[in-house]
């Protein structure tokens, strides 16, 4: 039982790890790994998707109903955004860096000013179960469940729909995609609104557990484009594999010897990760398939 | 009549904005009160405000700023230690003077520096002796990653070893962190009777959520939630049920002065979403400067130490009475015990009336005779002699 | 000889050529030089403040915008640098000119870091965004790793590192004199060494970027693959350019911690290695006088934004960044240089 | 006569796909040589083997008797090997006078490097074009910018990998011509060609791999003799010249 | 052989101007395509064949002059509408999508005619038995013939009306080239389906081509029967450098 009750409390951490480096990072790696936008803004629409759900729930909707309404509302802010400033920027990739830095600082402080400094929360759903010696919040299994879900439902979108496959031939060669009848334009609007929509469908989710402040984007950030990069430039293959080393590795330095132990070891990971796998884990997995 | 000019640098923006917007209209409340009454010695007083955004470098240059060019008499300056640490050098350059109005980590000693902000004697060497007479022996500790952080952490491991208690356990979290599953679960193996909390920032405040959701109920203290960051009222009960605070002020202060301050608060700033511990320390020391240079007859650094030497300058806060101590330039405070219910309803088990910032003085700073312009801890004290 | 000097200055890799922009970079310089006259303190002390953090940027100018690799981690370079410039100087004092011998030490070791960490990357062969990454990872580490050393175990000889507070209490620079240093607080005098030294490492680059290094560097930048079949080695020259922009990025790093007598872990965070990113991209990266106007432009405006914003400033900024990169998709300098050539030609 | 490149039993694998298939290889110093075959049969692979940008499963590489097989693509080239890509390798967003200048820095600088480069423009028609991005150039233009870089290194071994795709049949003969010349000047050539008009006017010797093996070797005539080489390479021609 | 209800002008161009920032390439093209035809478009390097071709596809907007198609002024069309009209486009240096397979980038095609017409990918995998062969290889690592068999392919898949071929030739092996010739052939004959193409290879033109067009400096300055392409002397004159 000791041994039992130990072994579920890793399995546990290493689970929310990995469940907190997918849902961080699949928006992103749609819009980055996908579009080659490189987006600071990512942690502005999971602070959208994560305020929309407050205010619906807030208003009388259940939870998941406004979980849905944070993923629609961020969605569609991705989709003006994509209309508006990002569409300009496709040819050049870095430049977004300074565009989506922007947009941040506006959505940040911007939403300081409107809604003020602070909002009050809604509460975690479910409540806790015991196991061997410890007790746990049901609510994580729930996260952890739906981290599986995107990354499923994502790998099929984009390798067995038309959708799927018009957005990488529009991603890879633009012009030829437009030539053979893609809607480029609208591919990209759509893609960089699923993007963000899965943004927002994190902050949705996470909003239960968290600190409604306008700039909790931040925390996702970082953990966000590791896990993307580590990933490499084939999402879908990349980013799953990625947050499971990372979540491992991070789960099992936390508690050994801490937090910042934990974060010190996943980015030293990464260092180490790229260094040995200079394109990515997916990179590496595509070379070795021939 | 020239006006009585005062830099205020607070972050009105970025990661401290929600605790920190609010001393910013202390210090406006305050201002509109004395210029209403006639000002300081006849004189008005003019406000210079900058927004420093959470941003360090920003205190560097706004510092410079107020005193160089603004020409200041004084400046309020301060949310986080490290913003704190990254002006001084300024203040020191320009042989300035500075007010912190926040709680922290403790142990400056520095003539250019009055503090007023309550510091761990006075938080701690309350509350943890009645929190284990409580609760019981073992303590464990979560701390921010950082100076405030590791400093209050070895106040309480001194505290509890004074009070014959045993630290069985202490984790520190980088700033910025937001995912607590671990730490909750290493809590849970030492099962500790107390928790103390010394969590900075609104990333780490999310620990208190998923703590609860895990149903982990150990009884915890903190030197800054609730009077901080008010987080009672930003959460859902029951997440910060058993949370026991002690704090120099916070608005559920149930005395006719706290409720006549809250009123005129409310009339000025309806929004407010709550008025903590720093709001209350920016606007007295305001009241504490009027005094200062009155007495001195002029805003001359040196003068107002002098006034200061004398040891009773001392106003009527809406806290209580607040004395500032010549030895450190640190104030005296009214320490009120706020333990938090489950449905996040605050009420006082205790309150001390004029607890010293004693720790400096009797280690050996007496800025009376010298000024290290440095900061001090229990295990890297002032030279004797 | 000194021909060749002036086809280096004015060779292809950099805007502004002949004698009309001679005359301007003249006329600049001179003004700059007569400056501090017409102003207060502050003003000369914060425009120092200013061209602390030029530094920086040219050097990422010349390892982003000329050799394409994006470095988002230039700022471990920065807090290395500083912090060298700290424990040095508490250790050691500031008697005899020690805080220049500081300098040159403190900039030496983030020149060597750079030399380790550039090999790992460029022999790895990392490129993209995976160099972005590693980048950042690496003064992320060293952030986190800093924050932590509040405790007094933390020190090294007489200098306490004093974690997230950050390190204070090292003297500013000095220059040794006869009876009694200079101090070179943030003042007239400061301004001078520092303007000075910025007219230098600006021409040096330019001469740089200019030569058959240069002409390489953007070579691979365009084509490595191409640039590795004409003989060069890539990983080489990719080095090469990453140390004196890290060298570059110690000097900023130095310089501002002598300047405000502090330096502290959150200036290699996220945040502070986001921003030479961005001054050098709203400057216009692929240019080394458009990266030096650039910055100061996007630093002084930022800074009187903060001031005259409240509350509005940051939203400001980011708008203006956005204004920025969707109408001047060269960079800023550029685009205005592009428009003021057509306003020309139209007239 | 010594063997300038010799491979033995070159082998590269992607994955299970065998490209280079115990390729035992040999280049004469002073020759012009074309590698044909079938699309797919490996010939890229094998100038990417030679050059360093792909390292074999097994087997060796030889250069002028010296082995390189592990050398790095740069020091190869710096022997005196040089490369025109199958898809042009330029510098997008430089100058066509900065792409030449990168090529010919390497041994000439100031006014003979002006020179130079004034006369390789001439040379490669692009002298009207000197100061345009070499992006905006056409597909041709590009090739022949190309060839200009490769040439610009003075190599004692010329690698064109399908020098005169996309050009039209006189500057196909212009192009053989200017082999004709390098080759005169004792450059070694080698070459992958599809079109038969271009392998008749320069080759001396052309190898033919399929399946990425050595499947005949010969002159023009004996090759275009051979009717296996026809089946799987020539298709039916009728023979018009 | 054609259809008298569908013959008349399929595809033409008055005054057609277009080109790069600004400085006009096409300097007026005047070219009418009839409905079942195939025209050749000749010329040297850098007349403007492809600027041509992408012009008429709609990646670079005209700046003057009109196009229609099926009698439809389709000069406003963005690329995709002109597509989901029935035009297909093989570029010049292939474009495949190179991080996908084989098979994914055959599925784009499906969107010609707005994917309204049934994809036929047993035809394409028997003109091509190697994009068969490599249904699951990732384009990009496909050899430069394969890739360009697999652009033709492409095109195919969706049936298109009007196929758009620039250098069809390039990089393929002759076999391939004369099967392609046929392939083309067939496809206009039993399918009806217009093409016009640029090419350098005059075999393939001689076998393909009803007509043929010699461009020069941007505008179509001269119609050749095809046969008179064997005559060298009109070869030089058209296409001499
Ligand atoms: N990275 C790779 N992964 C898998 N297969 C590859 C890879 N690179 C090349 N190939 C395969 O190797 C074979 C040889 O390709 P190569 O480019 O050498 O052919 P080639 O002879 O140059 O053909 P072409 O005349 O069409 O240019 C092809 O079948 C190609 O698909
Ligand atoms: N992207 C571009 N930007 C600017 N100019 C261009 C661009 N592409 C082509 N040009 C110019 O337009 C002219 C015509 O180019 P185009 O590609 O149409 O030639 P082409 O006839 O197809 O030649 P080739 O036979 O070499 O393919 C060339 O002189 C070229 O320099
Ligand atoms: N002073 C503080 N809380 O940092
Ligand atoms: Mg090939
Ligand atoms: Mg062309």
């Amino acid at each position: 039982m000791e041994i039992l009750s130990a072994l579920f409390a890793f399995l546990y951490q290493a689970g929310d790890a990995f469940a907190f480096l997918v849902l961080a990072a699949c928006g992103l790696a749609i819009i980055f790994g996908m579009m080659g936008v490189i987006n600071l803004a990512h942690g502005e629409f999971i602070m959208c998707g994560a305020y929309v759900t407050v205010f619906a729930v807030r208003a009388g909707l259940p939870l998941p109903l406004g979980i849905a309404c944070g993923t629609l509302a961020a969605g569609l802010v991705g989709i003006l955004l994509e209309l508006l400033v990002v569409r300009h920027l496709y040819n050049r990739p870095l430049d977004t860096i300074v565009a989506t830095w922007g947009i941040s600082l506006i959505a940040t402080q911007g939403v300081l000013i409107l809604l003020g400094s602070t909002m009050r929360g809604v509460g975690t759903p479910l409540s806790s179960f015991t196991f061997g010696d410890y007790s746990y919040s049901q609510y994580r299994l729930v996260l952890m469940a739906a981290a599986v879900v995107v990354l499923v439902l994502l790998y099929l979108i984009f390798n067995k729909t038309r959708f799927g496959v018009h957005a990488r031939a529009t991603i890879q060669v633009p012009h030829m995609a437009e030539a053979l009848g893609v809607n480029t334009r609208l591919i990209y609007c759509l893609t960089f609104g699923l993007g963000s929509a899965l943004a927002g469908l994190t902050g949705g989710l996470y909003a239960p557990t968290m600190t409604m402040v306008p700039s909790m984007g931040a925390t996702f950030i970082m953990e966000a484009f590791v896990t993307v990069v580590v990933g490499g430039a084939d999402v879908f293959l990349g980013t799953a594999p990625a947050a499971a080393v990372l979540g491992v590795i991070k789960a099992a330095m936390t508690s050994w010897q801490g937090q910042l132990a934990g974060q010190i070891s996943m980015l030293i990971a990464v260092i180490i990760v790229i260094r040995v796998l200079p394109n990515g884990i997916s990179g590496w997995l595509l070379r070795e398939r021939g | 009549q020239s006006p009585v000019k005062i830099g205020v640098l607070e972050d009105q923006s970025g990661e401290f904005a929600a605790a920190t917007l609010p001393k910013v209209h202390g210090i406006e409340l305050a201002t509109e009160e004395i210029n209403k009454a006639g000002g300081i010695a006849g004189r008005k007083i003019e406000l210079v405000v900058y927004d420093t955004q959470s941003d360090n470098t920003r205190y560097q240059e706004m510092m410079r700023r107020v005193l160089q060019r603004d020409k200041v008499d004084v400046v309020f300056a301060g949310f986080s230690s490290a913003s704190r640490e990254a002006y001084r050098p300024i203040v020191n350059q320009f042989n300035g003077l500075a007010f912190y109005n926040n709680q922290y980590e403790g142990g400056v000693c520095d003539a250019n520096m009055i503090v007023t902000g309550a510091v761990p004697e006075q938080q701690f060497s309350t509350l943890i002796p009645w929190m284990m007479e409580k609760y019981g022996k073992k303590v464990y500790t979560i701390a921010a990653d950082y100076n405030f952080g590791q400093i209050s952490a070895e106040w309480v491991r001194q505290i509890v070893k004074e009070n014959g208690g045993e630290m069985v356990g202490e984790e520190f979290i980088p700033l910025g962190v937001s995912q607590f599953s671990q730490t909750i679960q290493n809590i849970q193996r030492v099962k500790p009777d107390i928790l103390m909390t010394l969590l900075v920032g609104t990333a780490q405040a999310s620990y208190y959520e998923q703590a609860a959701a895990a149903n982990l109920k150990v009884p915890m203290g903190s030197s800054v939630n609730v009077g901080q960051g008010y987080e009672h009222k930003r959460f859902t009960p029951p997440s910060l049920a058993n949370m026991h605070v002690t704090t120099n002020y916070i608005e559920e202060v149930d005395t006719p002065e706290s409720k006549a301050f809250i009123s005129k608060w409310r009339a000025k700033y309806p929004n407010e979403p709550y008025i903590n511990q720093e709001a209350e320390n920016s606007y007295h020391a305001i009241y504490l400067y009027k005094q200062m240079v009155e007495r001195a007859g002029s805003t001359d650094r040196e003068k107002i130490r002098g006034v200061i030497a004398k040891g009773d300058v001392c106003v009527d806060a809406p806290e209580g009475k607040v004395c500032i101590d010549p030895k450190s330039q640190h104030a005296s405070h009214t320490i009120y015990l706020a333990q938090v219910g489950a449905d996040h309803s605050i009420t006082f088990p205790k309150v001390w009336n004029d607890i010293k910032p004693y720790w400096l003085g009797d280690a050996g700073c007496d800025l009376t005779k010298s000024d290290p312009s440095a900061q001090y801890t229990p295990s890297n004290p002032p030279p004797k002699g | 000889m000194l021909a060749k000097a002036n086809k280096l200055l004015n060779g292809p890799q950099t805007i502004g050529r002949g004698p009309a922009f001679w005359t301007g970079f003249v006329i600049v310089v001179l003004a700059a030089a007569a400056y501090p006259s017409f102003t207060d303190g502050w003003t000369v002390g914060n425009t120092v403040y200013f061209f602390n953090w030029i530094f920086m940027a040219l050097g990422l100018s010349l390892i982003w915008g000329y050799g394409g690799a994006l470095s988002f981690g230039q700022t471990a370079f920065f807090g290395l640098a500083g912090y060298a410039y700290g424990i040095l100087t508490l250790n050691y004092g500031s008697d005899y000119g020690f805080t220049i011998l500081a300098v040159v030490i403190a900039v030496a070791i983030s020149a060597v870091f750079a030399a380790v960490l550039g090999y790992f990357l460029f022999f790895g062969r990392i490129s993209g965004v995976f160099l972005g990454i590693v980048t950042l990872s690496v003064t992320l580490v060293f952030e986190r790793f800093m924050a932590q050393t509040a405790g007094p175990e933390w020190r090294i000889g007489d200098a306490r590192l004093n974690g997230f507070n950050g390190m204070t209490g090292m003297p500013p620079l000095t220059i040794p004199w006869f009876g009694g240093d200079i101090v070179l607080f943030p003042d007239v005098q400061l301004y001078y060494v520092i303007l000075a030294l910025l007219v230098v490492v600006y021409l040096g680059l330019r001469i740089l970027v200019n030569s058959r290094f240069g002409n390489v560097l953007v070579a691979i930048r365009e084509n490595p693959e191409r640039a590795e079949m004409l003989g060069y080695d890539v990983r080489k020259y990719q080095l090469i350019a990453f140390i004196i922009g890290s060298s570059l990025a110690g000097l900023s790093g130095v310089l501002y911690t002598s300047w405000g007598q502090y330096i502290t872990p959150s200036s290699m965070g996220l945040t502070a290695a986001a921003l030479p990113v961005v001054w050098v991209a709203v400057g216009g990266r692929s240019d080394l006088t458009a990266t030096l106007v650039g910055t100061f432009a996007v630093l002084s405006v930022f800074q009187t934004l903060t001031i005259y914003g409240s509350q509005y400033a940051l939203v400001v900024m980011g708008a203006l960044l956005v204004v920025v990169v969707l109408f001047a998709p060269q960079g800023l300098i550029p685009g205005i240089a592009g428009l003021s050539r057509r306003l020309r030609g139209a007239r | 006569m010594t063997a300038l490149l010799q491979t033995i039993d070159l082998n590269k694998r992607f994955g299970g796909l065998r490209v280079t298939n115990n390729v035992n290889f040999e280049l004469d110093e002073g020759e012009v040589h074309c590698l044909i075959g079938p699309n797919g049969a490996g010939k890229s692979t094998l100038f990417r083997l030679f050059l360093g940008e792909h390292s074999p499963s097994s087997g060796r590489i030889l250069y002028a008797g010296e082995d390189i097989t592990h050398l790095k693509p740069f020091q190869r080239i710096r022997k005196g090997i040089s490369v025109k890509f199958q898809v042009p390798g330029i510098f997008a967003a430089l100058s066509v006078r900065q792409n030449l200048t990168i090529a010919l820095q390497h041994h000439l600088e100031g006014a003979s490097l002006d020179e130079e480069i004034a006369r390789l423009l001439e040379f490669l028609r692009l002298t009207a074009s000197a100061d345009m991005q070499a992006a905006s150039l056409s597909h041709g233009q590009k090739q022949w910018l190309e060839i200009g870089m490769a040439i610009s290194l003075k190599p004692r071994l010329l690698l064109l990998d399908e020098p005169t795709a996309g050009m039209s049949p006189d500057e196909t003969y212009e192009t053989g011509e200017m082999v004709r010349a390098l080759n005169a000047d004792g450059v070694t050539v080698l070459a992958v060609e599809h079109d038969m008009a271009f392998v008749r006017q320069i080759a001396q010797r052309v190898t033919v791999l399929h399946f990425g093996q050595i499947f005949a070797q010969g002159t023009v005539a004996e090759i275009t003799a051979n009717d296996a080489v026809a089946e799987i390479y020539f298709g039916h021609v009728d023979h018009d010249d | 052989m054609t259809d008298a209800r569908t013959s008349g002008s399929l595809l033409a161009m008055s005054g057609l101007r277009s080109g790069y920032g600004g400085k006009p390439v096409l300097q007026g093209v005047e070219l009418t395509v009839e409905q079942g035809t195939i025209a050749a478009v000749i010329g040297r390097n850098g007349v403007g064949k492809s600027t041509l071709m992408k012009t008429l596809i709609g990646l670079l907007p005209a700046m003057d002059g009109a196009v229609t198609f099926e009698g439809r002024d389709i000069s406003g069309l963005k690329p995709h509408q002109r597509a989901h009209l029935g035009i297909g486009y093989v570029p010049q240096g292939r474009e495949v999508f190179p991080r996908m397979t084989v098979e994914e980038n055959l599925k784009v095609g499906e969107m010609i005619h707005g994917a309204k017409k049934p994809a036929d990918y047993d035809r394409v995998y028997d003109f091509f038995p190697i994009l068969r062969e490599r249904r699951k290889q990732r384009a990009g690592t496909m050899s430069g013939g394969q890739q360009q068999q697999l652009a033709i392919g492409r095109v195919l898949v969706g049936s298109p009306s009007l196929i758009l071929l620039d250098e069809p030739s390039e990089g393929i092996q002759p076999s391939i080239v004369q099967e392609i010739a046929r392939i083309v052939v067939e496809l206009n004959r039993s399918m009806g389906i217009t093409i016009v193409f640029v090419e350098q290879n005059l075999e393939m033109i001689r076998a393909m081509a009803r007509h043929c067009y010699v461009m020069d400096k941007g505008r179509i300055v001269t119609e050749v029967a095809p046969e008179q392409l064997n005559d060298r002397e009109t070869v030089r004159r058209y296409l001499a450098v």
